[in-house]
């Protein structure tokens, strides 16, 4: 799950990080007031869960409280990478004497949190990493330890040679980890870290990804998701118990496994068409997640045909048949649908659709090359 | 004869009185699993299905039955403290079925069971299915059969469609291995692969991985650098857009890693035959066995 | 440094262990007080660091307030083990149904925390350990980890078959063991872990030692100390930065080193005589330290004679030798001193005292022969 | 030729600039010792007595100087991150002259030193020394001199004192090493007893403990079962009370446990030569060489 910059800077407030204050406004009259109690130079920052927000032009710098409200105006509304800005932050601006860069991310390889810590901060870090890699200094963390104070202060002297400012990066740092920790994140970022004129280091820009499986241990970061800033099918299909992702084709694709999904996907593209959507019903037979698929694929108003492809294990076909029936009922449904069950009560599942005016498939090729065709008009509706 | 798991598995399951636990502890033993033994804190003394004893605790299970194996279906807030009392009660092969465990939390389990000695499958993977013999996880038995192909997959239902193509084809399985979809597992391809080469009853090997990570990667160095028997490769997610979780926590490209295109390019500088499709696999491992 | 019963409760209960409501008398009026509050059967327990208390007659039950004022009468004031009760714990009395004891200990030879466990509680444990070892459950903590769910699980299983009391105790000991790390102890103990007659897993005794070196991460730990209890001389050597434990014989020793200081006791008693004290004045040269060491062994009624052991090393001979000069000259000498001095400085060390008409040699063997001849009277004073 | 240092030694001292590590730097570089660099953290780039590098970290000091061994005279509030410090920067025999570190931190360091097969010293002990080669720490090298006893204590001037009752008896020493006086300590008898067996220029040992723990107990056994040279014993704190911390966070007797008596009793039934004072070593050690 992503947060908010805003709600990022909260949790690293929490554990001590010396963050500059900031608040939420959602219309311009609120980012005007919030620059007057401040004083001073602004800056009002697009709250979006989408990366170079610069250049985008949802960061701007306001010299008194009417360039802020001008600023907000300017922000709320606008389009970044497809979202939609529903909330600055306003925020004093700060004197900067130099940037770093500090993160801590889950990695892979190592099986461990490693910190990444660079000089060359407020910029985008993946890129230094591509034309500078020697700028980036790395430490994985062994989660038995945690982060050893020599460790923290080893990434803090790659930042400063300067020991007042490497103690105070050396805190930062490990507040970060112990954030990230806390928080279950899979990404803490704070870019850039500043020094600002008075010899103080401070988070300016924060970012955190936190794990979805770690959520039930903190409905307190739970309840920091934004659901306005989610897609509405997406949230649709979280709620439902499904794993949704919408693309830009028109085959939707209803399947049972992220691992089949994404070759269901990947075969439509194969024989010539294009998938609508990425949707994985899990392993359960419940029929009402049948309902509810039907319900988000058709909601697409690209989609010209649906596509089932279910391979029975613990996910009984029948119920899927099942689930199909039903949600014809419930949902007036205008579109082709076009049926693969294989396994598990595959007979069972097979009479129900018969029964009921479908016709049903066992080959994935087979299913997936009619649903091309359905999509592309050359074929008439299975239903 | 098999990878990981044979007739010598002594299967205990974790959470065995739960409804996923007690479902697939019915399957498992009607495939033929010796199933030992079952735990569920506070149920110690009941049996399961009149046959099987169930402990409180793992240490008492392993103490009294033998149990080398432990397979868990306990939910995922409890998933890591599951595999870390079977680590201390000295299991040797762990099966981790549940999904959604934190990574936070793999991060203290993984070099707790290494420490150990102990080898861990999972968590977020169907498990393990010698055909005829053994079944541990939830594969489903039907659609394997005996013989000499290799399996392995961090996925689910895509590894019962192409098992069940190979099936069909008369291409029956030595072992069929499901090492989860989840950024952080205990065992990986390599480890898979390791032990396919060892297997003398393992003549080639079906390989299905997908976006995210560059576990495909490191394997394919490994076919190239260690491997003598012939390795068909597949890829799911090439049409996945990047930055996106595509169910699976690990399938997910970051950047510009993980894709499916650097995968299935490894897969060809390093001798794999990649298949284009799930279908491909029968062809592609008949011509080279 | 040891903390009193309902020092240790109060850790306990901020660690969420549940712990009977209790309060400290100092008079028998405050207890009865105390005892109304509380309403019911209540005990009254001396507060004082000695094991034994019960056998003592520490422990007393109350049927009602006037009761309970006549048991902290009785109590307070009374001797245990050389000390005095100068308070009492008042505490509701609770139905038990059956005893356990639970407590953590840094064991040496693990080089880990052990956790000891019994189902027979509400007893001395050492003396289970020797009259029936398999009634203990052990199990050393792994601190890398951490107490793990399922291993306080198993313990607790070790004392309940009942799943319900499992998981209370189960709690308790992992909470045992937070307190234990937090508080920087060697020792947390629970004993007796009880169960109520509704069924509730109450500790209703406690004791916790903790480490000194620990003692400044933790003040309020530190404020616990109750110096009221401590020896004088002790404390006064404690404060002087000196390591002084007070024996019953006659020969003062005063040496630089806890091993030299132990094989000089050691052999005052191979000489036939009866060493009065251990006293390690340290590494340090500071000549305070020695004047400090003097009074501290002057207190002391039973000394009959003073022997100085000093092996030079990170000590100077010659700041001993000065501080020795110093201590005669502000505190009143009458017993006799014999002085051994080798090492760094060592020779203007000899001359200082000489100058000062103290004798000095330069073998243990021999200072301490003529340390217990000197006690014994069997010699002059060597001042 | 000598137990743990010799002329390889390239030490480096963490805390060179407080007033314990620079006194006995200067010490141990006017004995000989090669001392090839010093850690300060914000004193990076200034030099000791004008000619030892200062580093702001270990990591750093380790790679610009190949220092192999490491001397630890910080405050016991930041000693356990020395040597956890020292030991990340790979950096093989760490000694902690540092008293006072809280138990609770051992708890962590020692497994992290195991781990990485790094041999710490201490905490809480006098170092060691080779006499005419090279002294690491605070023991004093005019009352050393050079030959073939092997010293190991659990003490600071105890060992002093029969050491200078070695050297005036003409029985020099191979190496003395003061292992600390505190429960948790990361290098113990039998590892310095296993040393001095192997050592060629090791003829006999002198052993010093004390009351407290069970550490004599077993190196006693170590000497019966795997020793074929002589060593001799004794045991300080027969007069000691029950339950009394004497001075030493170690020496304390236990219930029954940790007595001087049960320790001599063992040193007796494995074949060690018990020094009734200090001053019985020398005419034991020569009686058995």
């Amino acid at each position: 799950m992503n947060i908010h910059e805003y709600q990022a800077k909260e949790i690293l407030r929490q554990h001590g990080i010396p963050v500059p204050p900031g608040e939420i406004a959602r219309t311009p009259e609120e980012a005007e007031r919030l620059a007057r109690e401040y004083g001073g130079m602004t800056v009002v920052k697009a709250q979006v869960h989408a990366g170079g927000r610069g250049k985008a032009g949802g960061v701007k710098l306001a010299a008194d409280p009417a360039a802020a409200r001008d600023a907000a105006a300017n922000i709320l509304g606008m389009e970044i990478k497809g979202l939609t800005v529903d909330r600055v932050l306003v925020t004093p601006a700060v004197e900067i004497r130099s940037e770093a860069y500090v993160g801590i991310v889950l990695d892979r390889a190592s099986q461990r949190p490693v910190f990444m810590v660079s000089a060359e901060g407020g910029v985008d870090i993946e890129e230094v990493a591509v034309t500078n890699p020697d700028a980036i200094t790395r430490f994985a963390v062994d989660p038995r330890y945690g982060l050893l104070p020599h460790q923290s202060m080893g990434l803090a002297f790659a930042l400063y040679d300067d020991i007042e400012l490497a103690r105070q990066a050396s805190r930062i740092i490990s507040a970060l980890y112990d954030a990230y920790v806390a928080a279950g994140a899979t990404l803490a970022e704070v870019n850039p870290m500043i020094v600002d004129d008075t010899g103080v280091v401070l988070a300016i820009d924060a970012k955190m990804n936190i794990d979805d499986n770690a959520l039930f241990r903190m409905p307190e970061i739970e309840a920091m998701r934004d659901t306005e800033a989610e897609d509405p099918a997406e949230k649709k299909a979280r709620e439902a118990g499904l794993s949704y992702i919408q693309l830009d084709g028109d085959v939707g694709c209803c399947v049972n496994g992220a691992g089949l999904a994404m070759a269901t996907m990947d075969l439509v593209k194969y024989y010539g068409g294009s998938p609508a959507n990425f949707l994985d019903i899990g392993g359960s037979s419940n029929p009402d997640k049948v309902v509810a698929a039907l319900e988000i694929i058709t909601a697409d108003s690209n989609v010209k045909a649906i596509l089932f492809n279910i391979f029975g294990g613990i996910t009984r076909c029948d119920d899927v048949a099942n689930g199909i029936v039903e949600a014809t009922k419930r949902i007036d449904i205008a579109l082709p649908i076009t049926i693969r069950l294989t396994g598990t009560n595959e007979r069972e599942a097979i009479e129900i659709l018969q029964a009921n005016g479908f016709t049903a498939m066992t080959d994935m090729d087979e299913v997936v090359k009619r649903g091309v065709a359905l999509a592309a008009g050359a074929a008439g509706g299975g239903a | 004869m098999s990878i990981l798991i044979d007739s010598s598995t002594r299967l205990l399951v974790q959470g065995i009185t739960g409804r996923d636990g007690s479902f697939h502890t019915r399957q498992m033993m009607e495939y033929g699993t010796d199933v030992v033994a079952g735990v569920t804190p506070g149920k110690g003394g009941q049996t399961f299905e009149g046959s099987v004893p169930i402990f409180d605790t793992v240490a008492q299970a392993a103490d009294r039955t033998g149990a080398n194996a432990s397979v868990i279906y306990v939910p995922a807030r409890f998933a890591a403290d599951a595999i870390f009392e079977a680590a201390d009660a000295g299991i040797a092969l762990i099966v981790c079925i549940t999904e959604g465990v934190p990574v936070g939390d793999m991060t203290r389990v993984l070099p707790f069971v290494a420490e150990r000695g102990v080898r861990l499958l999972g968590p977020n993977c169907p498990g393990a299915i010698t055909p005829g013999v053994c079944k541990v996880g939830i594969l489903p038995g039907q659609i394997v059969a005996p013989g000499n192909i290799g399996v392995v997959s961090r996925s689910g239902t895509l590894t019962y469609e192409v098992v069940y193509q190979l099936t069909r084809a008369g291409l029956g399985q030595s072992t069929c291995v499901g090492i989860g979809g989840d950024p952080l597992i205990g065992t990986d391809f390599v480890d898979c692969l390791r032990a396919f080469e060892a297997d003398d009853d393992t003549v080639a090997v079906a390989l299905m991985g997908e976006i995210g990570g560059t576990d495909e990667q490191v394997a394919a160095e490994f076919v190239r650098d260690h491997m003598t028997k012939p390795v068909v490769g597949y890829i799911a997610g090439r049409t996945a857009p990047p930055g996106r979780r595509m169910g699976h926590a690990g399938a997910i490209i970051s950047g510009s890693e993980g894709t499916a295109g650097e995968k299935m390019k490894a897969f060809e500088e390093c001798g794999i035959g990649v298949a284009e499709r799930p279908a491909d696999f029968v062809e592609l491992i008949q011509e080279r066995i």
